[in-house]
Formats: structure tokens, sequence, C-alpha cells
């Protein structure tokens, strides 16, 4: 019973959001409305049960340590005071400050020398070529600031200006066939929903 | 007349791409007509990797997706769960999305029985741990994020976890992820323990996967459904990913058509408003 | 190895910025290349005040990094234009610390052009991982003009952008997500590419010191550069 | 301000000292993130019941959503903090409310994808004929029925996604490090700071 309840519900609001493609509808909004509620509600949820995890447990424990983070927590709602309200920024450059050290760290290593250590190829045959070319060139296209001053030889200019457009052309091909190659994820986020709908909600596809 | 006929194929109301679209794709499910499948290297390579490891290697997979993606991710992480179990490798799954403990317990209640597979001895469910990118590099030192498995039982509890003392003890990791999962354990882990990782995931986030999969951070990839679908035949295990490709490669050629048909018409109206102005 | 030339670069790095940053603090101006989506963003701005229509602001559900500080950046320069014209701003976000931090850099913003009685805090919203059918449903309701998309996105983007096409908004996005750059750049009028959104900061306030930071960028683009062809043409020869 | 410059100064140090106190520290404020973005949680939901709540009392046009809304979420909220997010009732209501709307709207992009392809590979320039040829390439070289008429696309296509698409994704992620380092450097030595109430400098 609550199956069958639960699949009708399921191919119900399957519908309704595929009804946003054609018309806005109230059926639509609805079920917007009971999402957007619904997912606040698991966030405040995990986020409740992330606090009780890792820090409320530890705190009974002993680790007093814990207790930094749950201040800084209750800082951020130093805001809805008059008097206080500058006390919450402290949280929020505490959060700043550890993304942007994640940020460095990842970047650096990951990012930046790893990426530049796997283009460096000998040049011995065209997909080499192309892949040191096109990674240089890319790169090229997004320097910021203009080499030299604007009276620069003519020459030069125009081969900044040769490589920066074999940086969009690689970017292009790049973007196109992404584009391309995510097609059938894409495809196949509709097909799993159609397998469900006309399988179990309206059985035409037999399993 | 042609420029009408131009310009009605450039303003196509995109209602009727979308109804087009909602049977091309639901024709073949309906009635397939058994479209042939490439095997791409990069699947293969994947499997052979997997293929070869020894009976009993400890395997740790990562959950990394939710309703919104599992379309393409869930039949990978079934095809690759069977293909662990019928090899009787150890598994470890760690949920690396909010979502993804509930695609871990459904390997537990559905297949591992197949298999013969005893929660605690032969496979394991970590808790998902918030947080990405940090959460990851976390495992670095793993009896600081882990101490419990996704029940609350002490992970020393779990013969599975007998004798482990961290990452190094790990024979592969494999993903499941719609994620950048792959991305964070090539960055965070696999330059510390030098443990081969395989990728399965999104379609979408392979073609990032490129440059790590050249510079070998990165051991194979299985991409999609269709990365599924062929892993399912490679394993010889059929599951459902095989059975929608149909639809898939329908909705490949609906596309293409889609874009030759915008530019012929692109073209005829261009042409014919340059004639009009006498250029 | 890997990790010990990263060491090294960055301590490069960060001399170069802070040296540049100093040097630049009280010295001339440096000329930064055009970035078309960023003039653009002005432009759409002043149309949907014409037009009586809301701006919206987009910051996605990624991970909590330096793409929402570019966001936060671009998010600070729209609400100080939307307070300028006093027209209508909405800002959506998935994560709540950025949520929390959008308040602020929005308060700031009215604020710094004295109009903090017409900051209304509830134009930011804050939607969870329930925004793309948040959005959608802004997108119906509200009239919108200008549609900004800024940060980590992941596959929301193109629903978010190409709906957001249907609305008639002109349309101005960046990210760094290589895996939705494409999508963004099919059907956004104006795109950020990559560390365009990480500039965008600078180019908006033309900060001499941040230009530094911008130099300490620059110098190592062309030390990648640099390296990659030397060493591959080393390569070349050494295999030979 | 100094709370973001040590807390990201000692990041950036752990990740390099990999043992020691620093380590310890480091992990640990990692970790404290994860609590007090939690934290942050609760503005947020404060922000949709002052939404919400101030479209019933007024009687917007919409008040009977936003009721629905702030409903949903205080009967989900209480469920899933005293029964918890694995009991029975709460993982039905995923399952059949949550995952299905979640997978709905997920997959409008199949449709977004058709007509966003329709719409942005018109050829007006060099750079879309780069463009739409590139993307048609890979689009028909996955479908197996024309690699069985054109022998070479399957292959083809894979070219072009694993030499010039990953030389252009390169470029772009070799920038986008050195442009997250520069803005993240910003960050930490306080030049960002328009969220603190320093505005433009």
């Amino acid at each position: 019973m609550a199956q069958s309840i639960g699949t009708f519900l399921s191919g119900f609001f399957l519908i309704t959001v595929y009804s946003y493609l054609f018309k806005e509808s109230r059926l639509y909004r609805y079920t917007e409305h009971i999402y957007v509620g619904f997912a606040a509600a698991h966030a405040i949820v995990t986020g409740w049960h992330n606090v009780k995890d890792q820090a409320l447990s530890p705190l009974a424990d002993g680790q007093w340590l814990m207790l930094v983070p749950l201040c800084f927590g209750c800082l951020l709602y130093a805001k809805f005071t008059k008097r206080y309200s500058y006390l919450s920024r402290t949280p929020l450059a505490f959060m700043m400050g550890v993304a942007a050290g994640v940020t460095i760290t990842g970047a650096a290593e990951a990012s930046f020398v790893k990426q530049i250590r796997a283009t460096i190829l000998p040049l011995n045959n065209l997909d080499n070529i192309v892949m040191v070319l096109g990674t240089v060139s890319t790169l090229a296209f997004f320097l910021f600031i203009p080499l030299g001053s604007k009276k620069a030889a003519n020459g030069k200019r125009s081969f900044m200006s040769l490589v920066s457009n074999l940086g969009r052309a690689t970017m292009m091909v790049a973007f196109g066939s992404s584009f391309g190659f995510v097609v059938m994820a894409r495809l196949s986020y509709l097909i799993a929903r159609l397998q469900f709908l006309f399988s179990k909600v309206f059985p035409v596809i037999s399993q | 007349m042609r420029r009408s006929w131009a310009t009605a194929v450039q303003s196509i109301d995109r209602r009727v791409l979308y109804a087009l679209t909602f049977v091309i794709v639901l024709l073949p499910l309906v009635r397939p007509l058994g479209f042939p499948l490439n095997i791409t290297p990069n699947t293969r390579r994947a499997f052979e990797i997997i293929d070869a490891l020894p009976e009993g290697s400890l395997v740790f997979h990562s959950v990394g997706f939710d309703p919104s993606g599992d379309a393409e991710v869930w039949p990978q992480m079934q095809a690759l769960s069977r293909h662990f179990m019928s090899k009787g490798l150890r598994i470890v799954y760690f949920p690396t999305n909010v979502g993804g403990d509930m695609y871990a317990e459904a390997i537990r209640a559905q297949l591992a029985p197949k298999f013969g597979y005893e929660y605690g001895r032969d496979f394991a469910i970590l808790p998902f741990k918030a947080g990405g990118a940090p959460a990851i590099a976390a495992m670095a030192d793993f009896y600081s994020l882990y101490t419990v498995d996704r029940d609350g039982t002490p992970l020393s509890e779990l013969p599975i976890f007998d004798g482990f003392r961290g990452m190094q003890d790990v024979s592969l990791i494999t993903t499941s992820s719609t994620g950048d999962d792959a991305l964070f354990l090539a960055v965070y882990l696999e330059p510390k323990f030098h443990i081969p990782i395989v990728v399965g995931g999104a379609a979408t986030i392979m073609p990032v996967l490129g440059p790590y999969l050249a510079s070998g951070q990165i051991k194979g990839i299985i991409s999609g459904l269709a990365g599924a679908a062929e892993y399912e035949v490679l394993s010889e295990m059929p599951g459902q990913a095989i059975g929608a490709m149909d639809a898939q490669s329908a909705g490949h050629l609906f596309i293409a058509c889609l874009v030759i048909l915008g530019n012929v018409g692109f073209f005829a109206q261009s042409r014919a408003v340059r004639r009009k102005e006498g250029v | 190895m890997d990790r010990l030339l990263s060491m090294w670069f960055l301590v490069v790095f960060f001399l170069v910025s802070v040296l540049a940053m100093r040097r630049l603090s009280n010295g001339k101006d440096i000329p930064i290349r055009r970035l078309q989506g960023l003039d653009a963003i002005e432009e759409a701005i002043g149309r949907a005040t014409e037009m009586g229509s809301t701006s919206l602001f987009i910051i996605p559900g990624g991970p909590f990094d330096a793409q929402a500080f570019a966001a936060f950046d671009i998010l600070g320069y729209v609400a100080r234009e939307t307070a300028k014209y006093d027209t209508k701003l909405v800002v959506v976000n998935a994560l709540p610390e950025a949520h929390a931090i959008s308040v602020e850099v929005v308060k700031e913003a009215y604020k710094s052009l004295g109009k903090e009685d017409a900051f209304d805090e509830s134009c930011l919203r804050f939607l969870s991982s329930g925004f793309t059918a948040g959005v959608l449903g802004i997108y119906e309701r509200e009239k919108i003009g200008a549609n900004f998309l800024f940060g980590s996105f992941y596959l929301e983007s193109l629903t978010l952008a190409e709906a957001g096409h249907e609305t008639g908004a002109i349309q101005v996005s960046g990210t760094a997500n290589t895996h939705q750059l494409p999508f963004l750049v099919a059907a956004c009028d104006y795109t950020l590419i990559g560390e365009e959104i990480y500039a965008a900061g600078t180019y908006l306030s033309r900060n001499r010191a941040q230009i530094g930071s911008l130099v300490a960028q620059e110098i190592g683009k062309y030390v990648g550069i640099g390296a990659i062809l030397v060493l591959s043409i080393a390569a070349t020869f050494a295999g030979s | 301000m100094a709370v973001g410059f040590l807390s990201g100064l000692i990041v950036i140090l752990k990740y390099f000292a990999q043992e020691g106190i620093i380590s310890r520290i480091g992990t640990d404020l990692i970790a404290w993130r994860v609590t007090v973005a939690a934290f942050a949680l609760g503005l947020g939901a404060a922000n949709l019941i002052q939404v919400h709540a101030r479209a019933i009392i007024r009687r917007e046009k919409n008040a009977d959503s936003s009721f629905l809304l702030l409903a949903t979420m205080a009967v989900f909220t209480v469920l899933g903090v005293v029964s918890g997010p694995n009991s029975a009732a709460y993982k039905w209501f995923w399952d059949n409310v949550y995952q299905p709307i979640y997978g709905g709207i997920a997959s409008l992009l199949a449709f977004m994808i058709v007509s966003a392809s329709y719409r942005a590979f018109k050829v007006r320039n060099w750079q879309s004929a780069v463009l739409m040829i590139s993307a048609l390439i890979v689009i028909l070289g996955q479908v197996g029925l024309v690699s069985r008429v054109f022998a070479g696309l399957p292959s083809l296509s894979q070219w072009v996604m694993s030499v010039p698409n990953t030389a252009g994704m390169r470029g772009i992620t070799i920038g986008g490090a050195l442009g997250a380092i520069a803005l993240s450097l910003r960050v930490i030595l306080g030049f960002e700071r328009s969220y603190m109430g320093g505005g433009q400098q």
C-alpha cells in the first residue's frame, strides 16, 4: 500500500516538474515550494547531526577545544544584536581564511605544478605538439597586462594576436567537444526518469 | 518562399523541441532498436586494472552522488560492485555526498546477499563526511576521520578493519561520483600513498579528468551510462545500462540533426537577406 | 618532489605579490586587458532598470572556495550598481556560509552609498540544495532583466542559463569549473572564463595594491609558458 | 582580520608540514569549518522563515505556496531531528517526494541541452564553426550506428577529447590555479574585505 502510494506520488511530482517546460502552473509552484522546504529541512537535519557528532559529542568526552568552533558558530548570530553585530565577522573571516588556505595548497600542486609537468612533452609527434601549443596558447590568451606599450613593433603585436587566436581556437574545440560529450550524460537523466515513469507508474515498458 | 522556410526552421518553438525530445527518447525504450555498442579504451583499461587484482584485495569506493545524478552513476556502481564481488575483493564504501549512503545501503540489501557477502567481514559502509576536498584530504589520517561505521559500530569491531593501518593498506580506490571526488583523491591522497585510482563518474566531469589521466594520477575512467553499459559487457554481467543505450543513440542523432537543420536554415536565411539587400 | 616544487612556487609567488603590491600602491597605473563580460554588467543593470525589472544574482552550491570569493567581489559591484539606480536585486545562495557572507556584502554595498534604509535582507534568499527549482520559480514569477551567474557550478549550470535565456534577460556568467564552461558559453551573453573571474574584483575596483597580485599572476603565467616550452624542447633533443 | 590571516596561514603550513603540531591544528581548523558552516545553516533557515512568513502575513499573491514551504520545512526538520534521517518515515518521504522532484529537476537538463544545441551552434564566425564541428564529431562519435558507417569517427572523437580538449582545459586550469592562488592570497592578507565593511579601499 505505502509502496504504491509512493510510486503514484513520485510519478505525480515528476509530471509536475515536466509541466514547467510547457507552462508555469500552480502545481509546479507547489512542488517547487515543497521541495525547497524539504531541502532546507534536510540541510538543517544534516547540519544538526554534524554539530552533534563532530563538536558536541567530543566536547562531552572532554575535548574542550571544541568550544572554539561552537563559539564561532554562535558568534554568527551576533548580527541580530545592534551592539555586537561586528562580532559576527570573526567566524566569517575564519571560514574565508580556511577556505583560502585549502584553495591555495590544492591549486598550487594539483592544478599548477602537476599540470605543467604533465605538459612537458618531447615534440616528436603530432599529439604532443598539439598538446603543448594548445596549452601554451590558451594560457597566453588570458594574459591580462598587455606586454610592451601600444607602440610596440607591428610584427610583435600580430604574433601575439596569432597566439591568442590559437588559444581561442583550442578553447573552442575544448568547449565544443565537452558539450558534445555531455549530451550523453544529460540524456541519461531523462532516460532514467522515463524508465521509471513508464515501467512503474504507467506500465508500458516491459522490464 | 525560401525565406519563410528558412525562418521557420530558425525559430522552432522550444515547446515543440521539448515534446519531440520526449517522444524520441521514449520510443526506443518501449521498442528497443538494438543499436551496436563501442567499447572505449578507457573503460577497457579500468576493467583490466580491476580484473587483475588478487582475491581479498581491499578496495575503497566513494559514493558521491544523489538522486539528481544517479541515472548515470548508479548503474556504474552496481556494475563495479558486481565485478568486485564476483572476484572476492573486500570493499569499503565511503559516501562523499549526503545522499550517497542510501545507495551503499541498497548494495548491502540487494547485491551483497546474491554473492554471499557478509557485512563487516567482506564489505563495510563508512558514514558520510561533509566538507568535500578537506574531508578527502583528512582521509590521509584515516582514524582521525573515521572511528565508527555507518551504523555506529566501532571500526575495531569489524573484521574487515583487522590490521588496517590506514590508506597505505588500500590496493585500489574507485569512485562513483558526480562531483569532484576523483579530483580530490588525485590531489590529496595519490601523491602521498600512490594508490591506483579508477574513476567512475558522470560523463560531465570526465573531460576535466583527462589531464590527470594523461599524467597518471588517475589510472582508468568509466564514463557515464555508456561506460556502465560497456562495463556490463566486459564483465559479462548485464544490467540496466545496456537497455538504455538505444535511447541514448536516438537522442544523439536527434540533436545532431537539429544542429545541422538549424545551420541550414541560418545560412539560407542570411543568404536571402543578403540577396534582398543587394550585397 | 611536486610538493616541494609547489612550496617554492608559493613562496616566490607570495614574495612577488607582496613586493608588487607595495610598489604599486603608490606607483603608476597598469593597463589591464578589457574584460567584456564585466563591462557588460553595468549595461545589463541599466537595461533592467529601464524596463523596471529585477536583477538576479546566483551563487551556486559547489565547494566553498576561491570561486565563491570571486562571486562576492562581483556581487559587491552589482549591489553598488543596483543601489545606485534604486533597482531591485535578488540574490540566491545555495551554501549557508556563502549566504551569510552575501548578506554582509550587499549590506556594505548599500551602506557605502548611504542607502542603508533601502537595504532589505529578504532580497537575499537561501535555497540550499533546492536552489535550481527555486531559481526556475523566480524566473517565472519575477520579471528578470539581468541575470548573473557566478561561482562553482555543477550540472545545474545549463538548466539555469538556458531557462534564464528564455526570460529574455541579459546574462553574464563566470566559472572556473572547466566542465561547466561550455554550457555557460553556449547559453549566456557574456561568460568569464577561469581566471577572469578571480581577477574581476581587481578589474572592477582598479585597486592598485590588488593589481600587485595580478602582476604575480602574470609572471606565473610567463613562468608556466616558459617552463613548458623550454623543457619540452629540451625533452625533444634529449630523446633523440 | 587576524583570524582569517592566521587560519589561512596555518592551513597552508599544514599542507607542507605533514606532521607535528601545525599539522594537527590545521586538521582541526578544517574540521571546525564544517561545524561553523553548520551554524550558518541557522541563518539560512531564518532567512527562509523571514521571507515566507512575511508573504503569509501580508497575504501576498503566493502566500499559499509560502505556507506550504514553511509547513514542509517544519515537519521534516522535526521528523529528521527527533527520529533521525534514517528512520523509516523520513526515508519514505525522501524516496517518494524529495528524490523524484530532485531527479526530475536534474533531468530537465536533457531538454535544455536540446534547445541549447539548436540555438548555440549556429555558425556565425570561424570560432563558432570550430565549436560546432568539434561538438558534432563528439556527439556522433558516441553513436555506435554512425561509427559503422564512418569507421574513423570514434577514434577521431576520442582524439579530440583527449588531445585538443585536454590542452584547452589544461590551459584554463593552470591559469585558473594562478587566479585562485592570487585571490586567496588577497583574502588572507586582508586586501579583499568588501564583506567586512572595508568596501572599496
